[in-house]
């Protein structure tokens, strides 16, 4: 079980550093700042989703797990703010609503 | 081993970016990175209650007063082109600078093995203090005058920054004032957080006694959600001269001394604690302190007082 | 070497770096920064030196931990007060750096209302 | 030397806390109860300074207190030995004396709360709760917080004015005083590992030479000196010093100084006692011996009257540095038994009293003319005389002329540097007389001619502000009557029967 377990961890932390490295490359190499943006929330939302889901695994009561999907949560909610709010301040004044 | 290598390597790059960025808010953008970097650090050096109080407050308070400082200075950085120094007298920096690291290394390499401690020491004592975090027995106990006069010396910063409101606005409000319908999205969140994070903060706190954490570590985050709903318009920046808010910021450091004076009378030492009710006490103190430092940092980041209406 | 010496290698580097960045940056809120930069690496040279003190089932030392958590609070009051005056300086005078400054000849009290 | 508490200790924590209740009420209360605070607090707190030097003179022990009745190396201990006393008494007089004569200029007015009046009066309660953490301490990270306690509360008083320049001023003395304090911190840090300990008197028993000592101690001083503004770190004094209210400079150049270089004394002769090597010693004789004349030939510069007390502060700092290659391992017997360790802390105790009248009296004068260009000071000293006559009795002292403190401090140096058969230093302590006289003749010459066009007053000077200007000045001059002779009370709570500059 805990070997299962431990596979599990390691796929899932693999698979949400691949999605870090992504939203990173896409950071750096897309044109405007809007799609970077684009690539560094989506990719990074789903990178912690993805690294939390893996330590979920490790989690040996329910009070540690309870936080670990807190964190990602508050992570989820400050990347969208912080989006909306770049977005926002680099948006052309004339497409404002 | 690697990984500690790779961290180390890692904050000297975000350190030397801080320093040589063209752009000054570049380089504040690199020091909040560095500030979350040391608190890695510090996970790796078994000092959990540091790390906390690093990522709270040399990152993230220190990072935001320093972000809206750079903001505002945006404007200026180009009138600082022809001031830099002579390449000589650069020169001579490096060398200086090299020449204290190589020394400090040195030196480090020189410190005493097996190194001194007062680990034994501070564990032989706790009991008597009845808390289980050594560091909150160091801090509220052992060196209770330490952090008296730590709390003063936010205090004083604080007076120091409101001393430099220009007369006539004295008596009104620190920092813009932020609509509340500017931003919907912040609102939105602030709404959602501001409940949660002073749930975290008062928790933080609590633990304290037996967990990392304690009473800086939670004033910041009650600080940085008050921060928060100011930014979001939700609540204005209290007008300086208001007595509530004067009681509030003094609350903390006059329970402080008061339980400290009352040790002469109950356990013979100022600052002492029975032993039966150290850690009651100790309780007594930490919660009005743990209000008038997240109200002084707070303030401490809102700036001296600048506009005389609430519109 | 063990990883508490590597970082106590780190703080050299940094507080190295600080100094330069204090020295030669013209610009005073660059020079608050490097300020802040020095300080980390005091506090992490001290950090370093609380993890050497570990003992009896102590991960570190917990006084020098606890100096620390005072050492960052005073810090970041001093950056406070260092900001607010930076930026009062700029009000008055439109500049966010520190000439040679020669006091004027107006009459150096008026603290009167 | 015992690490307990001995009676009459909560003298100590009195010296502490009374100030920072203060400070707490004055805030609370706001409005004009700030001034009356601070008066309510004045007598007590010069109470608690004259019962700490009087046990200490009766015990001839000195006085230790346990905080928390926690011991060092775990608590932290306060300490208050002769050296210890005689600043707590000078700094509670001066602070009163400063007290009174701010009463008119920081008067709050009736009604609504104004900014300068409620920062004034709580920040001197701050300077000197800060003030008596430094001559207490015993611990070295206790230290760092008072000397940071002590910087946040002296920058606001040098910008109180509000303008630009001295905004600017503030500024670079903030620079200045946070690199210092880093750097004190950054050995004090070393010494932790090294040792184990930041409480002195555990440190004195357990320092010895080694590398990581000698980095820790030469870092924690360079850092006091940069707070102690000793050439070349002096950059930031003197627009800051003249720039600050007159009440402010006094507080500022008579004591706020003073308290960085009392803190080199207790690593010098307390932490690592006979220790350093008199090379080391001659260093800071020599940053002194170039301080005392650069100051006072940049002081015979200047227009102004407040940049030229400034400067003077920069010269007079020097002669206490004079102190340390001639008490630091003597030909005979303890550093402290020396005249010029007797010497070097007289001279800071007359020069805290004599700067302060001389920086008040300025601040009368720029009262009454509206500017305080030496130039235009012809014919003040017909219209203020008590307050130039008082402004003489200080520069007495800064000359080294009978009677004054001044010169019984500058004839004890001159005493120790030909017992030391270091006669190059007395010739130092010669010529930074002979400049002083410049300088303060300059104002004095000006002052006392006659006018060219009768000279116009903007307000009037009461004749009690100027007569207590007098007074302070009058105890620069008194302490002249202290005998010529290595004082014994300065050398109560020394160790003096540890193997001490012997090895």
């Amino acid at each position: 079980m805990n070997l299962v377990f431990d596979v599990l961890t390691v796929l899932a932390v693999c698979a949400g550093a691949f999605f870090f490295l992504a939203g990173t490359i896409g950071l750096l190499r897309f044109p405007d700042a809007l799609s970077r943006l684009h690539a560094l929330t989506k990719a990074d939302n789903l990178g912690l989703g993805l690294i939390v889901l893996g330590l979920l695994f490790q989690a040996e009561e329910l009070f540690v797990a309870l936080k670990l999907i807190g964190v990602w949560l508050l992570g989820l909610l400050a990347a969208a703010t912080v989006t909306q709010l770049i977005a926002r301040a680099i948006q052309p004044a004339g497409l404002r609503d | 081993m690697a990984f500690d290598a790779g961290l180390a390597v890692l904050v000297l790059g975000v350190a030397s970016w801080t320093i040589a960025a063209r752009d000054t808010f570049a380089a504040v953008v690199g020091f909040v990175a560095y500030g979350l970097l040391l608190a890695l650090i510090w996970v790796r050096l078994a000092a959990p209650d540091v790390a906390l109080t690093e990522a709270a407050i040399g990152s993230g308070l220190t990072g935001g007063l320093l972000l809206g400082a750079s903001a505002r200075l945006r404007r200026t950085e180009s009138l600082a082109v022809g001031e830099k120094p002579a390449a000589a007298l650069r020169a001579a920096t490096i060398g200086l600078c090299i020449l204290v690291s190589a020394g400090l290394a040195a030196i480090i390499l020189l410190l005493p093995e097996p190194a001194p401690t007062l680990a034994a020491l501070a564990a032989a004592n706790l009991v008597a203090t009845g808390l289980g975090n050594p560091v909150t027995a160091v801090l509220m106990a052992y060196r209770a005058i330490d952090t008296l006069l730590e709390v003063v010396v936010l205090l004083l910063s604080l007076l120091g920054v409101w001393s430099l409101t220009p007369d006539h606005l004295w008596g009104s409000l620190p920092s813009p004032h932020y609509r509340a319908d500017s931003y919907e999205t912040v609102t939105f969140v602030t709404q959602l957080l501001a409940p949660i994070g002073i749930l975290v903060g008062i928790h933080i706190f609590w633990i304290g006694s037996v967990a990392p954490g304690g009473e800086f570590q939670g004033a910041t985050i009650l600080a940085a959600m008050w921060i928060l709903t100011m930014l979001s318009g939700l609540v204005d920046a209290p007008a300086v001269n208001r007595r509530w808010l004067r009681l509030l910021l003094i609350i903390g450091p006059v329970v402080f001394a008061a339980i400290g004076l009352a040790g002469f009378a109950m356990a013979g030492a100022f600052l002492a604690y029975p032993t039966n009710h150290a850690k009651l006490l100790i309780l007594i103190i930490e919660v009005p302190v743990t209000l008038s430092v997240a109200a002084m940092l707070t303030l401490l980041v809102a700036g001296p007082p600048e506009r005389s209406s609430h519109r | 070497m063990s990883g508490a010496m590597l970082y106590g290698f780190c703080s050299t580097v940094l507080v190295g770096l600080g100094l330069y960045g204090l020295i030669v940056h013209p610009e005073l809120l660059r020079k608050i920064l490097a300020f802040n930069l020095v300080g980390g690496g005091v506090f992490l040279l001290f950090g370093v030196i609380a993890r050497r003190g570990a003992a009896i089932g102590f991960g570190g030392d917990p006084v020098p931990q606890a100096l620390v958590i005072t050492g960052l609070v005073v810090a970041f009051a001093a950056t406070a007060l260092a900001v607010a005056l930076l930026l009062r300086l700029f009000q008055e005078t439109g500049r966010a750096i520190l000439q040679s400054d020669k006091l004027t000849d107006a009459p150096s009290d008026n603290s009167q209302p | 030397m015992t690490n307990s508490t001995t009676a009459g200790g909560f003298l100590l924590v009195l010296a502490i806390v009374l100030p920072v209740v203060g400070v707490l009420l004055s805030l609370a209360l706001g409005g004009r109860q700030a001034q009356r605070v601070a008066f309510v607090v004045m007598p007590f707190e010069l109470a608690v300074a004259v019962a700490i030097a009087a046990r200490i003179w009766r015990t001839h022990e000195m006085l230790q207190y346990s905080v928390g009745g926690w011991i060092p190396p775990l608590g932290v201990a306060f300490r208050a030995d002769g050296l210890s006393a005689v600043m707590i008494v000078t700094s509670a007089l001066l602070i009163c004396g400063i007290g009174l004569f701010a009463r008119t200029q920081f008067a709050a007015p009736r009604g609504a709360e104004t900014r300068a009046p409620l920062m004034f009066w709580t920040l001197l309660l701050a300077v000197w709760g800060a003030l008596n953490v430094v001559f207490i301490g015993g611990d070295l990270f206790n230290l760092y917080v008072a000397l940071e306690l002590l910087t946040f509360a002296a920058v606001p008083l040098v910008s109180l004015g509000g303008r630009a320049e001295t905004l600017a001023a503030a500024f670079r003395y903030l620079l200045f005083a946070l690199l210092g304090s880093i750097l004190y911190l950054l050995g004090a840090v070393l010494l932790y590992g090294a040792y184990g300990t930041l409480d002195i008197v555990l440190l004195s028993g357990r320092i010895h030479a080694q590398p990581v000592t000698w980095a820790a101690i030469s870092l924690m001083t360079a850092g006091l000196l940069a707070k102690a503004a000793l050439y070349p770190f002096h950059l930031w004094l003197p627009p800051a010093h003249a720039g600050a209210p007159a009440p402010a400079s006094a507080l500022l150049s008579g004591l706020v100084v003073k308290a960085p270089f009392f803190l080199v004394v207790r690593l010098w002769f307390d932490v690592m006692p006979g220790m350093p090597e008199r090379a080391a010693a001659q260093v800071l004789g020599i940053l002194g011996a170039t301080a005392i004349i650069f100051g006072s030939v940049v002081a015979l510069r200047q227009a102004r009257l407040k940049l030229l007390i400034a400067y003077s502060t920069v010269a007079q700092i020097g002669y206490l540095f004079l102190m340390f290659p001639l008490a630091i391992r003597p030909e005979a017997g303890h550093p402290w038994s020396t005249a010029a360790w007797t010497g070097g802390i007289l001279q800071a105790v007359s020069h805290a009293f004599a700067k302060a009248a001389m920086f008040m009296a300025a601040g009368l004068i720029a009262e009454a003319l509206g500017h305080d260009r030496i130039a235009g000071l012809s014919g003040i000293g017909r219209a203020l005389p008590i307050t130039v006559f008082a402004f003489g009795l200080g520069g007495l002292s800064l000359m080294g002329l009978p009677p004054s403190g001044g010169f019984v401090a500058k004839a004890m140096l001159l005493t120790g540097a030909v017992a030391e058969g270091q006669w190059w230093w007395a010739l130092v302590v010669l010529a930074g007389g002979l400049l002083a006289g410049g300088y303060v003749f300059l104002v004095l010459l000006r002052a006392l001619g006659d006018p060219i066009e009768p000279l116009r007053l903007i307000t009037s000077v009461s004749r009690g502000r100027q007569a207590l200007v007098a007074v302070v000045a009058l105890c620069a001059v008194l302490l002249g009557f202290v005998p010529l002779r290595p004082s014994e009370f300065l050398q109560i709570g020394r160790p003096d029967t540890v193997a001490v500059g012997l090895r």
